[in-house]
């Protein structure tokens, strides 16, 4: 179906050892508590050192959502709804409300437009720089664990600002927002926006050009287009393989039509280009943080929205940090959803998990499973 | 030629990582020390509740809108008023949002950790006493000389 | 944005078309959303007609849907393209209906491997069965879980 | 089966055993004793607050706070407390948000298998009481169901702040207890 995984030369170990059962291969479980992060096991069958099969365990963080959803009046699910991904709450919480107003027909106001994706985008940052930092633990770069949570802060300080929380807002509720602007917001962003590029190119220095992840990542994991696409992965791992698809751009919601940015795509679609995919965004999203806090237009942030869920159907989707959000939503008029369809991000791209460690080595598992930015508790719902 | 020039890039990449690192020796401090320094919340943040008891309808809208179910309207004499119980409570404050007579107000306490179990149900009482002013005054600046740094907030 | 339904009723007039008995039923719920409801045993050629021939090469996911009331699920893929940057923003609702009591349909992995995961998820969370799977196991439930498929319409779980 | 053996009175060195046994259970007393009261205890419990490891172990997504508590904002290490891979070499537990039913198992099991003493922190909601979870088939309504816990902390998640709080609450209450007691 697609190009074959990166041949690997047998060079250290035997791979006709064999135990005493006969069998050429050994199976190991990963997880669920392992020495890098993650609620996560996966079954490894390895030959030597080299994985010839993988298959993902998951489900440690399986709650229920859905059902949860399909029992709850659609004001109190939105914290059910940000919980699976809490370092990306604000996206997952655009899905839902976009779904409701979708059947609702409301319209929310242009200025509570504005400030949706002003949130979304800093979740966006915030969202990368954790993925980034657990990427330096699984990478054994304790500099790169520190310096991402670091300034991750500068953002959750704005977000606090803005909503009062720290990162489970509950911000995002039909019909518009919950609070608007706080006085000297505007300059504070730009400022830490502006330093938060400057520390970027630390990054670059400190790791992304550093041989010690280079060499580590480059050419590992690989994960061609064509087998992207039709394992449906979705977000920087599809990106990183080269296709240039952003529901920003491709399905413009929210802001996005009047924003200028753009979409950064990596052609190779190893560990290293999904890596670089994600500092591209970092920075048009600061970008657009500084775009948003100049445009931002005058007026009501919110409009009076029914509580309840007529009658119908909607697919609402959103691009959230880790690819495509959506909600399949069936109403049936009363306060709770008939049906509430929950795929997210995470789940799309756990098809590429076995696709990207197959034929690798075992001590490359980490940079090649870590690089596809699964966030368990997202897949699991 | 070129595997030397490449292990000279290597070279030259890997030096300029460590002095990357060894500048930000020669920064100021990042880490917020917490006992002693304490972030400045603003007013706002969504901390536990603070419950005006002379405003309290005992309607129960909140306990009806609070996804958790960690609200109980319990009885004081002849009224009524919300109870919290904080092992359930997800600091989402639809109820003060929700609150008809504005008796709930989100306060900026947060280390409000127990030793057991039954210290977390807060009753009336307990929730309409203010919150102790704890001296918090630190802020995360990045205008500082020497590196983004733990300031006090300047007052106005 | 326009509001005709152009290229939507492109796609419904090209499927019907090519499946005169297949297909039951189609809605354009919005613009760049539509719903295609195929008889069960017709899915899997109008599948390979929407990958190959439209170009829907991409799985978005699978929803199961469960009707108690008219006694029957509704299995629902949903699916977009990639390929053809004008299509990105089209969504297609493939759905068909199977009986509550017999719930066995054929997978379509073979059609896109994407929906692998999916399929699993929805065998495990209603019990449908899907022929041809290549690993229909437990996904996200507790190994020795021995209560009904949570996500059934009929199944209530006591709460405290 | 090994058959059993028939009893014998008399045994000298089984009377000696029980005699040393005994002696040396008294000993140990007088040990654990002279251990509890005066300084013995107060460095004992010193080092034991100064070194809390956690071990490496994610229940939810309240991981995303403990990361950033012990990130370079709110480092936790200043407590002594550094994340650790190995479960044999740790100290604590931070029961990080849900436990669904298929990581109580796991849960109570790498428990099991820690050192004496150990401590657990629940952090979050969901480990206190199921959260806004509580009505789901698939979890545990906290963590005290499986496991003793120290200290509760609430919120969802907590602040970092918090975490610290509880952090010293519990040095606090390893100060105070007996050295044989704990864990």
């Amino acid at each position: 179906m697609s190009a074959p995984p990166k041949p690997v030369p047998l060079t250290t170990v035997e791979s006709t050892e064999t135990s005493d059962s006969g069998a050429q291969t050994l199976t190991l479980s990963v997880g669920p508590q392992h020495s890098g992060s993650g609620h996560m096991r996966l079954i490894v069958e390895v030959d030597g050192d080299i994985i010839v099969n993988v298959a993902p365990d998951p489900g440690y963080v399986h709650r229920g959502i859905e059902k949860i959803i399909e029992l709850r009046n659609i004001i109190k699910s939105i914290p059910v709804i940000e919980r699976p991904s809490i370092i990306d709450a604000s996206n997952l919480n655009h899905a839902w409300v976009r779904s409701i107003e979708e059947i609702q027909g409301v319209e929310v106001p242009r200025r509570g437009q504005y400030l949706r994706t002003l949130l979304n985008e800093m979740n966006r940052i915030m969202s990368h720089l954790y993925w980034l930092s657990i990427y330096g633990v699984f990478l054994g770069h304790t500099t790169m664990f520190m310096w991402p949570l670091g300034d991750r802060e500068l953002f959750i300080d704005l977000a606090e600002k803005l909503t009062g929380a720290r990162i489970t807002y509950s911000y995002l509720v039909p019909g518009g927002v919950r609070r608007d602007l706080p006085p000297g917001f505007a300059e504070e962003a730009v400022k830490r926006t502006e330093y938060f590029e400057k520390r970027l190119k630390e990054y670059d220095r400190i790791f992304f050009n550093n041989p010690l992840f280079t060499s580590r990542a480059k050419g590992i994991g690989v994960l061609s287009k064509e087998k992207a696409i039709d394992l449906g992965c979705t977000g920087p791992t599809l990106r990183g393989s080269g296709v240039d698809a952003d529901l920003r751009k491709d399905e413009p919601y929210a802001a996005y039509p009047e924003l200028d940015f753009e979409v950064s795509t990596r052609p190779d679609g190893d560990s290293f280009s999904r890596a670089m995919v994600h500092m591209d965004e970092m920075r048009e999203s600061c970008k657009i943080i500084r775009q948003i806090v100049k445009k931002i237009p005058a007026g009501p942030i919110r409009r009076k929205a029914p509580i309840v869920l007529p009658r119908g159907v909607a697919y609402g989707r959103v691009e959230s940090a880790r690819g495509e959000c959506s909600f399949y939503l069936i109403g049936e008029g009363g306060d709770k959803p008939y049906r509430a369809r929950y795929i997210t991000g995470s789940y799309r791209n756990m098809a590429a998990i076995p696709a990207v460690l197959l034929g690798n080595r075992l001590a490359d598992m980490p940079t090649a499973w870590w690089s596809i930015d699964y966030w368990p508790v997202e897949a699991d719902r | 030629m070129a595997p030397i020039v490449g292990k000279a890039k290597a070279a030259v990449d890997i030096s300029i990582a460590y002095l990357t690192g060894i500048r930000h020796l020669f920064h100021r401090p990042y880490t917020l020390r917490f006992p002693q320094q304490r972030y400045a919340v603003e007013k706002g943040y969504r901390g536990r509740h603070l419950l005006h008891l002379d405003r309290c309808t005992g309607c129960g809208i909140c306990a009806w809108i609070c996804p958790e179910k960690c609200i109980t309207i319990v009885p004081r004499g002849q009224r009524w008023y919300p109870q919290y119980f904080y092992g359930r409570c997800c600091f989402c404050h639809f109820c003060t949002d929700y609150c008809p007579e504005f008796a709930l107000e989100e306060t900026v306490e947060y280390d409000i950790a127990e030793y057991t179990r039954d210290r977390l149900v807060w009753s009336p009482e307990r929730l309409s006493k203010p919150p102790v002013k704890k001296d918090d005054k630190y802020v995360f600046s990045v205008d500082t000389i020497g590196g983004a740094s733990q300031v006090p907030r300047k007052e106005e | 944005m326009s509001l005709s339904h152009e290229r939507e009723d492109d796609i419904i007039r090209k499927l019907k078309e090519n499946f005169p008995s297949g297909i039951k039923e189609t809605n354009v719920i919005r613009r760049a959303r539509l719903e295609v409801t195929v008889a069960s045993e017709k899915i899997k050629d109008v599948a390979i007609f929407l990958r190959d021939k439209l170009g829907f090469d991409h799985p978005n996911g699978v929803s199961a849907v469960d009707y108690n009331r008219e006694n029957r699920f509704e299995i629902v893929y949903h699916i977009s393209s990639i390929g053809i940057k004008e299509m990105r923003d089209l969504v297609l609702d493939l759905k068909e209906s199977v009986p509550r009591n017999a719930p066995k349909v054929g997978s379509l992995v073979s059609v896109w491997s994407g929906v692998e995961n999916y399929e699993r998820e929805s065998f495990e969370m209603f019990g449908i069965t899907f022929d041809g799977h290549p690993r229909l196991e437990k996904l996200f439930l507790t190994d020795n879980w021995d209560g009904p498929p949570p996500l059934r319409k009929d199944i209530r779980f006591p709460t405290d | 089966m090994p058959a059993q053996r028939p009893a014998q009175e008399e045994d000298p060195v089984a009377t000696l055993a029980e005699g040393l046994s005994i002696w040396v259970g008294k000993l140990s007393d007088l040990v654990k004793k002279v251990v509890d009261t005066g300084p013995i205890r107060n460095v004992i419990n010193w080092a034991r607050m100064y070194s809390l490891w956690p071990v490496n172990i994610t229940t939810a997504c309240c991981s995303a706070e403990f990361g950033a508590a012990s990130g370079a904002r709110h480092d936790l290490e200043r407590f002594g407390v550094l994340p650790i891979g190995s479960l044999r070499q740790s100290d604590l537990i931070v029961i990080e948000g849900t436990i669904t039913k298929k990581m109580a198992k796991r849960l109570r099991m790498i428990y099991d298998q820690m050192a004496l003493p150990r401590y657990v922190i629940a952090m979050g909601d969901c480990a206190m009481s199921g959260g806004l979870f509580h009505d789901s088939y698939s979890i545990v309504n906290g963590a005290h169901e499986f496991v003793p816990v120290d200290v509760y902390v609430p919120g969802c998640p907590p602040r970092p702040e918090a975490l610290e709080q509880a952090i010293i609450m519990l040095q606090e209450k390893i100060r105070r207890s007996k050295v044989y007691e704990q864990g």
